[in-house]
């Protein structure tokens, strides 16, 4: 399936049988796989009139307490910044998917990482953080996706999932589970259904009181600081003692890492590669721990933007090995061999070859 | 609050004032600092009670329902909303406001108005207008000779015709409060009041009193002023200005 | 081999993705680890459209293949642009209805198939990407052609009255290739 | 007094009893009342959402005995839509001023009306940003006076006043609109029952339904309450004429 489609089925099954949308390449497929798909299940199927009103309708659909979501790419997750703060506030439900595209700006439609900080730090104004998954084939596209909605009903705040537009192009074999089963979660008894027999629901982020603004800050943070405890999820691949190098990469930047490792590998060199699944709660110990290990001599951040998860692994290794970074933008795919080459370098192995930017 | 003794003789004076005192002016001339001092010393100073209404709807940000309980510890009754809406941002103008402007224009107690900044802040005044009773109120401005509109006698008299056409009220008097908040000198002080005295002359109306941070007033001979003269302590501090923080 | 990547390449309305498309299906219906990915963006609209296709018995690392083992070109701009990417040893398989040109390469193979003229034969000239394909299984091996024509069946029955073009024109791709033996064929 | 006689005048059962924030003359609390008492006659009450705005109506959940969403500014048609489409069991309603539905949120008036979204609009025209205090709304009329039109509304420079219910009834997908004022009794009776038509349709899962109400704001009109009415009927209401624009059962002509 290809991955757009596979996103889009996956959030079907895992129960949202609505979806507002507007067109944005490179993610558009979503849209036209579920205006065919929605009327086949009796779900609801909109195109709006901007991403704007999409991601309100969307505030709208969550606070009926059903599973809801939306797709988009960059300028468009911009606009929706707006609706996401309010939902945040409001702690709402629902599931944003970000098929990345190249920025600032209009930028280009190729892929691109470059919406890490937007998507981690939470994105819109006020104090708030989004979980967010990054899937690096079509299996976890579609085993994130689900995901998300567990996660997002579970901490009552809106999820994202952030892809790049491979993950959103690429046709790869998929399985989707028999029945998606997921862990219980509480009853949503805070959904606008009809005051009948109770007082008011009032769903808002409005608090004019500082004292109750504090307090649903502190309530938010708190859902955050047990995403760190709970929810921190990341794969190694040929991680081992003898690793001399711990590539950090995320989505399918890192699939172009485990290439270059392998290839690495039959020219001597051991280099393991750590990639973060979620990037907000981030892998910190993980990464320090990888970090700290006695044969490493130095940590390469491989991304589609320019150092910006860079800035987290710094963080996290908290000064334990030297930080490089390696990055191209714009929809330059870096290759196999650049990155082979970025290794060798951060390892001092490329003579002649200039060092990159590291933070004293 | 122990008000130094030359100066309380000098603002002693001040009991001309009629029982609704409705402080308006330019934005930044200090309006807010006047009326929450002014209402503090009429609480301590004469038998009637005092109440202190905030009617800028323009800015809610710095003004006079943050003192309201370092007033009320003064006895002053602030008129303002309630709960969570004391923080709102809506132009909020109570009924008792009214109720309260009737009761004094017909007997008892004094009522200090904050409105807020020129024309614009004073356009709520009209929507009480009836309210008001001819000869019931003073309408004072509050004239900072260092703000970029009322620096000249033209630009005061222009707002004084712009204030009184918004609000439908007279204008009684003049305050001279001129100021540069911190690098505030007796020099500027006085110099505003020159201001003001030619303003008056123009207009028709007194300056009625002079206003100053009182570490001000110190670099003035306040006798000779032939004026009474309310000193300001600062009772609208910024968070970071509040002692212990 | 464990890995084997092949790009197709061609004017968009060509059905270079489909090919693509057919051949993944193909592979995941022997089990194996399959990754499609397209060119996409400006050149959708009337220009080059391409996607290459990685068919590998292991898990797949990066799906961008710089260097694939085959290219199956379907125009010159196309010929033009990935010939010289082709792996030493690899693959090329050239649309000759459109292409008057052959490489000079001599470290790759390269299959001409009149692809336009045989899916005209075969009944309509809309199958010249299924021509390719045929070609294609026929030259590389790296699916079956039993396994591809099930796959052809499966997705592309829904037009019955296009069915049995499009099996012809697979089967006559194919058996070019392997007459062929896999060798430079001069039209 | 010792007996109460039955009272033919009281709160409305969807109507909470608590103090509102409204300044005294402003019509919000009259409108809030006519609403409330459409949902008690029809008998929706425990069946209803409300959107709230942003503007000085941005509290009206705390009047309502309704659930209630709050919404970004203009965005209430938005959040409408998407309750409305996976709750068309429910009644929807927003409660919109003019900064909020006819500037910011322009574009989801228009497009929910024009998409026939099935539900209820109830817009407080009183051509003036009432919560920011006083700035130009898109229908302060010419020549009014706002803090940001200190000269009155210049048209050359803003243009002229927006005639929502004009406009939106241009569209051709059926919809009920209707301008009426509260300024008197009379209108006041016309006003609710145009509101309480309005939530029928809605009810008979006819249209989208939009109620413009002409109201007042003598805070920031800067005039007496009273005067405020008699503005009302002489300035507001000379460029936003009352009467039904558009009704589902006699859809515009097609051009």
């Amino acid at each position: 399936m290809k991955g757009n489609e596979a996103i889009a089925e996956a959030a079907l099954r895992a129960g949202a049988n609505n979806y507002f949308c507007y067109p944005i390449t490179p993610q558009t497929e979503v849209a036209e796989y579920l205006a065919r798909r929605m009327p086949e299940v009796g779900g609801v199927f909109l195109q709006g009139e901007s991403e704007l009103a999409v991601a309100n309708m969307l505030f709208g659909a969550a606070s009926t307490g059903k599973r809801c979501f939306t797709t988009s790419s960059s300028p468009g997750i911009s606009l929706m910044q707006e609706a996401i703060s309010y939902m945040a506030g409001a702690q709402l439900p629902c599931v944003i998917v970000n098929i990345m595209r190249g920025g600032p700006g209009l930028g280009g439609i190729l892929p691109a990482q470059s919406d890490y900080y937007q998507a981690v730090k939470g994105g819109g104004h006020g104090d708030y953080r989004l979980p967010v998954l990054a899937p690096s084939s079509i299996q976890e596209a579609v085993d994130l996706t689900m995901l998300a909605f567990h996660i997002a009903d579970k901490y009552r705040n809106p999820a994202m999932v952030v892809g790049d537009g491979m993950i959103g192009q690429m046709m790869e074999a998929v399985e989707f589970p028999e029945k998606y089963i997921e862990p219980p979660l509480p009853p949503k008894d805070w959904a606008a259904t009809g005051a009948k027999g109770r007082d008011p629901h009032i769903i808002k982020s409005l608090f004019l009181d500082p004292v109750a603004l504090e307090k649903n800050s502190q309530v938010l943070h708190e859902k955050y600081e047990q995403m760190k405890r709970d929810e921190v999820r990341f794969e190694n691949y040929s991680v081992s003692p003898e690793n001399e190098a711990l590539i950090v990469a995320y989505g399918t930047m890192a699939r172009i890492c485990q290439t270059a490792i392998d290839e690495l590998g039959s020219e001597g060199i051991s280099a393991g590669l750590l990639r973060p699944i979620t990037l907000f709660p981030f892998p910190e110990k993980q990464i320090y721990d990888e970090a700290s290990k006695k044969n490493i001599k130095a940590v390469l951040v491989v991304e589609m933007s320019m150092a910006q998860m860079f800035e987290d692994v710094e963080r996290a290794v908290v000064g334990k090995k030297p930080v490089h970074f390696f990055g191209r933008t714009g929809g330059i795919v870096p290759t196999p061999e650049e990155v082979m080459s970025a290794v060798r370098r951060s390892l001092g192995a490329e003579s002649g070859a200039k060092r990159p930017r590291k933070k004293s | 609050m122990v008000m130094d003794r030359s100066v309380r003789q000098q603002t002693s004076s001040l009991s001309f004032v009629k029982n609704i005192v409705t402080i308006v002016g330019g934005f930044g001339s200090g309006k807010s600092e006047v009326s929450v001092n002014l209402s503090r010393y009429l609480a301590t100073t004469c038998d009637q009670p005092v109440s202190i209404a905030d009617l800028d709807i323009v800015n809610p940000y710095f003004r006079s329902r943050e003192a309201a309980e370092r007033l009320q510890e003064f006895g002053v009754r602030c008129i303002m909303p309630e709960g969570a809406n004391r923080h709102s941002e809506l132009p909020i103008i109570l009924p008792e406001i009214r109720g309260a402007i009737e009761a004094s224009a017909t007997g008892f107690g004094k009522l200090i108005l904050d409105v807020g900044g020129d024309d614009l802040g004073a356009r709520v005044l009209s929507s009480l207008a009836d309210a008001f009773r001819e000869g019931s109120y003073d309408l004072l401005l509050v004239l900072n000779a260092n703000r970029p509109f009322t620096a000249d006698v033209a630009g005061c008299i222009r707002m004084i015709t712009e204030i009184e056409g918004a609000s439908k009220l007279r204008f009684t008097g003049i305050v001279s409060n001129t100021h540069l908040m911190d690098e505030t000198t007796g020099t500027i002080v006085l110099g505003g009041l020159e201001l003001a005295r030619e303003v008056g002359r123009s207009a028709g109306l007194p300056v009625v009193f002079l206003s100053a941070e009182r570490s001000v007033l110190d670099e003035i001979e306040v006798d000779a002023l032939d004026l009474p003269v309310l000193p300001l302590d600062r009772i609208l501090l910024k968070p970071w200005e509040r002692p212990g923080s | 081999m464990s890995q084997y990547a092949a790009t197709f390449a061609g004017f968009g309305g060509q059905g270079v993705l489909t090919a693509g498309q057919l051949l993944a299906y193909s592979g995941m219906k022997e089990g194996k680890q399959v990754a499609w990915i397209p060119s996409y963006g400006p050149e959708m609209r009337g220009g080059t459209a391409y996607c290459t296709v990685v068919v590998s018995e292991v898990r797949i690392g990066s799906p961008i293949i710089r260097n694939p083992q085959c290219a199956c070109v379907f125009n010159r701009p196309s010929f033009d642009k990935f010939v010289p990417w082709i792996r030493p040893g690899g693959l090329l398989v050239v649309n000759s209805s459109l292409i008057d040109v052959t490489t000079d390469r001599t470290d790759i193979s390269e299959i001409l198939v009149p692809a336009n003229d045989i899916a005209m034969q075969a009944g309509s000239v809309k199958a010249l990407n299924i021509v390719m394909l045929g070609a294609f299984v026929g030259a590389s091996n790296v699916v079956s052609f039993k396994t591809a024509k099930a796959i052809v069946q499966e997705k592309m029955g829904a037009k019955r009255e296009w069915l049995p073009i499009n099996l012809k024109a697979l089967e006559e791709g194919f058996k070019l290739a392997v007459d062929s033996g896999k060798t430079k064929v001069k039209a | 007094m010792s007996e109460t006689p039955d009272t033919t005048f009281k709160r409305p059962e969807s109507l909470r009893d608590t103090v509102t924030h409204y300044c005294p003359g402003c019509t919000h609390g009259v409108i809030h009342r006519l609403v409330a008492e459409a949902l008690d006659d029809l008998g929706v009450r425990e069946n209803t959402v409300g959107v709230a705005p942003v503007g000085c109506s941005v509290l009206c959940y705390n009047y309502f005995k309704t659930d209630f969403l709050e919404s970004p500014h203009g965005r209430a048609p938005a959040l409408a839509t998407g309750f409305k489409r996976l709750r068309p069991d429910m009644i929807v309603f927003t409660y919109q001023g003019d900064g909020d539905l006819a500037s910011i949120g322009m574009a989801e008036i228009v497009h929910a009306a024009n998409r026939g979204e099935k539900f209820t609009t109830i817009f407080v025209n009183n051509a003036i940003y009432g919560m920011t205090g006083g700035q130009m709304a898109p229908t302060t009329l010419p020549g009014q006076i706002t803090t940001t039109c200190p000269a009155g509304r210049d048209v050359t420079q803003c243009g002229y006043p927006i005639r929502v219910s004009e406009l939106l009834s241009t569209l051709a997908t059926p919809a009920f609109i209707q301008r009426v004022s509260v300024h008197s009794p009379q209108h006041i009776i016309l006003a609710k029952r145009a509101i309480r038509r309005a939530f029928e349709y809605q009810l008979a899962g006819r249209c989208f339904s939009l109620v413009e109400v002409l109201s007042t704001c003598p805070t920031n009109w800067g005039v007496t309450p009273s005067d405020a009415l008699k503005w009302l009927e002489q300035n507001l209401m000379r460029y936003f004429p009352l009467g039904v624009f558009k009704t589902p059962d006699k859809p515009k002509e097609q051009r």
